[in-house]
């Protein structure tokens, strides 16, 4: 049996009628290293360039060339950027899963699909759109291997007529893309007119699908997570970078390191101000990071879950020797090698408590590109302030695909290098005892390698205030106290939760990250279709802050809303409440390897408040 | 074992060294290894090298992974930064730190079954960079610090107290870090004080990997008869190589040694390195030499100590880099915040 | 400043009376490496054969030779055998500690010291016995190396005479000791008897401390809970183990290794039925084990808190692939290299959760050596039953110090193989699918290479039930919801709480692993001295079956005692207890070090109790 | 290059080999990789290997880590177990299922970034515990999953499609393994179906670890001129060391090959590999000339390909651990539980 998105996506079929105007979801289903990116990220653009909102969500095999891909585009006129379960226009040119694609379509919905694939037959409830794509090809170019890559830019001049899309947009779109290669521009627009022109000769618009000009993306941009991740580790003072390639985590030092090449040479000396290093795996990439950073480097890495795993010892250490780290978790789908090219939110467990023995770290939860960006810095900040390992938890859907996000801005505040010990405070404190807490905040001073001031001796076995070697039952229980007060004080430095309290809601729904998108939908949907009104907050980070606790108490009953199977970011939350709290708490839970979507949770939240009353 | 009675420049008669330390600034922590611990010395000869080639000690890390021999840093230098890690991994850390501040002088003391077992694949790596580094094996073929196993350079056929007797072969972490790329490679031996001096004054002075493999007997573990790295065994099979004299470029002495057969190594700081040859035909620049040497020898049960192999010449890591002179570690926001402009620039690129 | 046994002991000074019989602790301090071992042996077993309860407790430093070390004997009439706080009777052979030793001895203590060493007039509320151990070993041997090494059991003479131990006894304990090395049992004899003989001639006795015979030994044995646990390992068939060296586990495996040559070569051909590999590192260590399990060999390793994170990404690749594995988590104290010689439960949630994903693995909490024989057994009959990794969470105080038991039992059970698919299997179910949930308890069927049956394709990434390569939604999904139904099943399987309801107590302790003797000690210590009973469980398990859920719906309120800072074990029943259980849950910790003791319990508990009845 | 043409025994016209299976048997399923790839190829010689040499598929075991090469598993050999493991670690993996069953043929497929970066400490301990193992590394120079990052083993200068020049000497895994104990060393071509296969079926019938290091292009990623590991680069450089011939016991043919300069090296289940001498004094028994070759030739940028080092009798890690002939894995419940006899004993030593 083939893997075709119908199959992977849970399907809700739903009639269609009238018009629909800048609300609706175009699958590409392809195969993969077949180039239709360039086409798909062509017709994002012109929809985002017309004004109107978009998301771009890809899903990808893990293998490089060969398998089916779906291309998912969402324009909503009220500006959600989720995961939407439904598909309204199908693009159909991978004959392995075209049928499967075909069936699983909602009634009303419009397929356009290569011709010899003969697809009008399967069904009578969805309007077909065959295209003669190698006949349309034949006078485009005579080269096959371009043929064969040209080919995807005749659907979207298809798409472009019968979605009413400008077509002085896609040629806009198509420039960006492909930047100043003549050549190929001239190529892809014949191309583009070929699909065009021949649906608007051909093909009579019978689907109610279109697209209109708004003015809802003005002054906004469309990037990754990853790569505004990568622009915040650069902002961030980064000097410091070792990595091990994995997905969906790559791509992250892969365009930090252009970015590098690009801004972060020395320009008196040309030389560069940063090092990256391609470790042999993810333990020695946070090796290197932590010896970076004891000597006083801003380092980071970035990894996704078998890196994780394979971080824990090095991050114990990180956390008792508090070297400051910041590692980058671009969650996918485990347990273990799991589907390297979905995304989940299943890391969060583990990654707080990654390591043997008491250990705990603070986790920065982005949901948004911009939060890749801001929080990337937040994480260099806190880890040198609090001196310990920062886990930024995104994850696939957030950092490999197309967001839209207001432009990212210039940070306000300098870099914190957080508690240096210098002359000054040298002479304050009397005395310089590396691991003592002399501020009360459970986070003591430091100093490294060079800077003129004391040395000591770093060390993952036991140790006392001044650093010395100490197996002593007393000096050991004050250290892990202290850093337990350590990990208090981080609770009070941590980015806060977002919080929409509504007047008059009972129910509150906590959720973070990515599940995000799917609860702003969801609210949306619940209040219009059920007039039930939902308080919000999105977790920031943990430790969790007051503000998350206070949102509990003022709810009757709360949904945490995750992607996992084993409820994860619960059971943190579980360790830390009260009864009163505890007994509010419900869970929501996603594990598909899609991303959330918020159907989905109306429909389960729907469920567990029907429960809730029968009980 | 703790003094040397080799004349040496500065003289040890001599208070302080060229930079006005006295050798009490080159000590460390009181040792908690066993009396006549293998290691010990060697903390000794590294104390004696750092002291006479006057090296101001606040500008060196020391870096371990974890075991006897790695507690070793604690026992030198104190007043350099430290870094006991975990086990095994030195070499990524040590890789790190060097790279975010290339000023530091970086001496990494591991032990065999650190080295050779859980961190060969880092030991692998880091020999392949050719990072900047003095890489100490001090190698007693057994696990110390665990009560005595075999590590995987415990000889063919050595036997533990136990009576158990190891039936694999041992990795030669020289053959393995020549044919990997370090640029500097020697062996020695623990109970050798005035050769084992000399070729950690020239690693010191050597820019690249410079990794030595120290013979050092566990007393505790693995000098007992059956073993190939007791003392007893050494001081029968130890073949020389080369006698071993490094000239400092502040204080030129070469008076003091045979003038006989020898070839002369200009490091990278200017210093000299001076081996008498043993072997007729040895090339310590020659790669294939240095191979066959320690295959026969290996061969023969013997050990090769001296200079194995030497590139003095070999672009090492940081020089691959391309990185700023001033350390990573302590540049300014100035040069490590782009301005706003950057921002800007990139943001339109996705408009 | 040096590390001395009173500084790591949290002193509670008492004034002392009377005559003390059976009831009490001798400590003696000295140097590692200097080969008190054996006399402190002899002393334990010479009481243990006089029919008095005791038990050993080695404090020593996670180097080789020349650190302070302590080894506690504790008598005790009514069968204490967890750690006293309070030494009554020391034996001072340390220069560097003796000082402070003798300072927090509490009041009316009485201590052996080494004559040149000068305490006595250290304090007046202490009785002193000085011994010139170096005269008296002069007239014994003329070796050096040998008089350093039986100087120790002049004290054991001293002793004998001091506190009443017969020297019968103590003869036979020495010949249990020895062996047959009769030159070496001669010159012990002769310093023990010198020992005695001094004493007898030169010491009058001043303080209460007394043995005493009594008949509660009989049919007991002194073992070690890792010397119990490779017994437990040989008799379960173990065929295949793979380890790598680390302080408190190694003394499994390298018991084992004596028991496997000993008595598992095939008396045939006298060849070996079982390998042990000593692996390069703990991942390499798993890896193996998961390859030889995964051909069908009862396989295991055994490690410690570093071992166990870095076992991390196998241990996903285990769990997700449904691969058995025995392994032994032998806990010392974290985080990181932490105290290696010093013993904690501190890897619990770590290991419940260890790997990224959704992963979860059963534990087994053995606290006595008799369920480290039982429980290592118990654990590759789950392992395979389940197909999945096991851990026996043993701990240093469990797995190296010694302890009275009653003879290890036979095992009734044959051993259990799990679901591997036959003939007559096959042709039940009809057809194979390594995966399929044939018989809802969540567990598939396995075949192994060579048996003859279908072979399948293992594989750590997304798979259906047949074992191929799958990204689909669905087939995600209902794997990962069969893997939890398999959870469940473990719960039915796993052993089951001890649990001692008392009629009318309203206070209920868990507690697992050695924490339990402290348990038992406090619950008499409350009784007694303050009226109050406490109900108990021991868990015996994670996942928690339904009898834990239904001790705490009994209890008002319920504490949690654990030997962890972040009170692990309550964080996982947190997860899966209800509202009103939650609200319950009380932790007491202790993270020290040192073993939990019944006073600190007692203290703790009666805090708590306090601010209870405040509120 | 999914057939080849050359007359092998048995004759590729025959349907059904020695034990009677035709050579759908021997494949597995459907490829998931680039049309093109060079792993692809390798798959091919290896279903033809088993096919001809009339080996029991159900008599395998494979097992792989992470990475393109490591899914080639899945593609051959059907009916044989197989375990496509975590990155880096299939030696360990396929240490553990080779002991517990000693009576499986066992065949592990890694990559280069898979046994060069992540994986080079498994490696180092397979090589030197002589796993009875054929260990191929589908060598691309890249990390094909990934999307083409430089593995450990690209050629110093070469360059990414990026244009991101490689700076750091490449790891020879045929001279490390050598260095470290397998005993029988290879170098192919996946290009190159008659030597490849030749040296595949001497591999299957060697005992000990046959490492085989498999020049594989990746042709999405790495098969571009600044690659030294492309096609076009390969074919011109290939410098073939020896044309190899296997012969298996069972049908003797040694007609159909040139008899020239060669040297026979028997294998342990008696059946001869026949090797055609190129350099003069060529030794593949003995191992400085094979690091010699490797080294000199490497130098030149070239590749030597052929077996490079064998040592037919060496022994081998299940000889050394003395166990049972009868698999471990399915030891009845009689041979590994004692009786209450020896717990009965054994509580003795405790009274
Ligand atoms: C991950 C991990 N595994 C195991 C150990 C236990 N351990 C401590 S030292 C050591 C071996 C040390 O041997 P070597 O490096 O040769 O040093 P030596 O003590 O012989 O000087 C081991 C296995 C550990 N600390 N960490
Ligand atoms: C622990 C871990 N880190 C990283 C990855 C991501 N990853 C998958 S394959 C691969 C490299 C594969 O390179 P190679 O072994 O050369 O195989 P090729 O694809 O080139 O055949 C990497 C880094 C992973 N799966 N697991
Ligand atoms: S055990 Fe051996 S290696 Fe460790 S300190 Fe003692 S002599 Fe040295
Ligand atoms: S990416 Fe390269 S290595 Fe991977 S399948 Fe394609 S050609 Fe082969
Ligand atoms: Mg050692
Ligand atoms: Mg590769």
């Amino acid at each position: 049996m083939s893997v075709t998105a119908s199959a992977v996506q849970e399907t809700i079929p739903q009639a269609r009628t009238a018009r629909v105007v800048n609300d609706f979801a175009i699958q590409v289903a392809t195969v993969n290293g077949s180039g239709s990116q360039t086409a798909n990220l062509v017709l994002l653009r012109a929809i985002f360039q017309m004004g109107v909102p978009v998301s771009g969500k890809n899903m990808f095999p893990s293998n490089i060339a060969g398998l089916p891909t779906w291309y998912t585009i969402r324009a909503s006129s009220k500006g959600y950027i989720g995961r939407k379960k439904e598909v309204d226009f199908l693009v159909a040119m991978n004959p392995e899963t075209a049928r499967e694609d075909v069936l699983t379509l909602p009634r009303g919905a419009a397929a356009v699909y290569d011709e010899p694939l003969k697809l009008k037959d399967l069904r009578s409830d969805v309007v077909f759109y065959p295209v003669p794509f190698d006949k349309l090809i034949t006078p485009i170019t005579h080269d096959a291997k371009l043929r064969r890559l040209v080919r995807n830019m005749i659907y979207d001049g298809v798409l472009a007529k019968l979605l009413s899309i400008d077509m002085a947009q896609m040629e806009r779109a198509l420039r960006k893309q492909l930047g100043k290669k003549e050549k190929a521009i001239a190529l892809n627009l014949s191309a583009l007119t070929a699909g065009y022109e021949y649906a608007e000769a051909t093909l009579p618009k019978l689907d109610p699908f279109v697209i209109e000009p708004m003015n809802k993306t003005h002054g906004m941009i469309l990037l990754e997570g990853n790569a505004a991740a990568a622009i915040g580790c650069m902002m961030a003072g980064v000097t410091f970078v070792s990595w091990y390639p994995i997905t969906p985590s790559s791509s992250l030092c892969e365009s930090l390191i252009d970015y590098l090449k690009k801004y972060r040479k020395d320009p008196e000396t040309g030389k560069a101000t940063y090092a990256v290093i391609q470790a042999e795996d993810e333990i020695a990439a946070l090796g290197m990071v932590i010896g970076a950073s004891w000597v006083g480097a801003r380092a980071m890495t970035s990894t996704s879950g078998p890196g994780i795993s394979l971080m824990a010892e090095f991050a114990g250490l990180g956390y008792y020797t508090e070297v400051p780290a910041v590692i980058f978790d671009i969650q996918r789908v485990g347990p273990s090698t799991g589907l390297p090219t979905r995304t989940a939110q299943q890391d969060i467990l583990s990654a707080a408590v990654l390591s043997h023995g008491d250990t705990k770290h603070p986790l920065l939860l982005p949901s948004s590109v911009s939060e890749c960006y801001s929080m990337a810095m937040d994480a260099f900040d806190l880890a040198e302030r609090l001196q310990t390992p920062v886990f930024v938890m995104s994850d696939l859907d957030l950092g490999m695909n197309t967001w839209m996000s207001y432009p990212l801005e210039y940070p306000k505040k300098p870099i914190d290098r957080g508690k240096r010990l210098d002359e000054a405070t040298l002479e304050r404190i009397g005395e310089f005892a590396r691991y003592r807490d002399v501020d009360g905040d459970g986070i003591p001073y430091r100093t490294v390698p060079g800077d003129g001031m004391p040395a000591y001796f770093a060390r993952g076995s036991g140790h006392n205030e001044t650093a010395q070697y100490s197996e002593r039952a007393d000096d050991y229980a004050n250290n892990l106290d202290r850093l337990a007060r350590k990990f208090e004080t981080a609770r009070t430095l941590v980015p806060k939760p977002e919080i929409d309290l509504v007047r008059g809601a009972r129910i509150g729904v906590i959720a973070y990250g990515t599940t995000h998108w799917a609860i702003v939908e969801s609210r949306d949907q619940l209040k219009a279709e059920h007039g039930l009104d939902l308080s919000y907050l999105r977790l920031r980070a943990f430790p969790f802050t007051p503000e998350v606790f206070d949102f509990i108490d003022r709810c009757d009953r709360v949904y945490l809303v995750e992607q996992n199977r084993d409820a994860q970011m619960l059971s943190l939350l579980q360790m830390e409440c009260t009864p009163a709290q505890f007994a509010k708490l419900g869970s929501i839970r996603h594990y598909i390897g899609l991303p959330i979507d918020g159907r989905s949770v109306t429909t389960e939240l729907l469920k567990h408040e029907e429960e809730e009353r029968a009980r | 074992m703790s003094t040397d009675t080799t004349v040496q420049p500065p003289a040890p008669g001599k208070k302080l060294n060229r930079i006005g330390l006295e050798p009490l600034a080159y000590r460390g922590g009181k040792t908690t290894l066993c009396a006549g611990c293998g290691h010990n010395a060697i903390t000794e000869r590294i104390i004696e090298s750092f002291f006479e080639l006057g090296i101001d000690p606040t500008q060196v890390i020391k870096l371990s992974g974890i075991g006897c021999s790695s507690k070793a840093p604690a026992y030198f230098l104190s007043s350099a930064h430290g870094f006991n890690s975990v086990h095994g991994r030195m070499p990524s850390v040590a890789t790190g730190a060097v790279v975010a501040n290339r000023t530091m002088i970086a001496v990494g003391v591991s032990g065999d079954g650190d080295t050779g077992a859980i961190g060969i694949g880092q030991f692998v790596h880091l020999m392949r960079r050719n990072l900047p580094i003095v890489y100490i094996i001090e190698d007693n073929g057994c696990y110390g610090l665990t009560k005595g196993q075999f590590s995987p350079t415990a000889d063919l056929g050595s036997t533990l107290k136990t009576g158990v007797v190891n039936d694999l072969p041992p990795i030669d972490a020289c053959a393995l870090a020549i044919e990997l790329g370090a640029s500097f490679v020697a062996r020695s031996f623990s109970g050798d004080p005035k050769q084992l001096k000399a070729i950690l004054k020239a690693a010191i002075s050597h820019r690249g990997t410079a990794m030595i493999d120290v013979i050092s007997p566990c007393v505790t573990f693995n000098d007992h008869e059956g073993s190939t790295k007791s003392y007893s065994y050494v001081k029968d099979h130890d073949e020389p190589l080369a006698d071993v004299s490094f000239v400092p470029f502040f204080e030129q002495v070469t008076a003091e040694y045979d003038p006989g057969a020898t070839i002369a190594v200009t490091l990278h700081n200017g210093s000299k390195i001076v081996l008498r040859k043993m072997a007729e035909d040895y090339q310590p620049t020659d790669k294939m030499s240095a191979l066959r040497l320690l295959h026969e020898t290996m061969s023969r049960g013997e050990y090769a100590t001296g200079i194995l192999y030497i590139e003095p010449d070999k672009q090492d890591f940081i020089d691959l880099l391309g990185i700023t002179d001033e350390p990573l570690a302590t540049l300014p926001e100035a040069k490590t915040r782009p301005g706003k402009a950057v921002l800007d620039e990139i943001m339109d690129t996705f408009q």
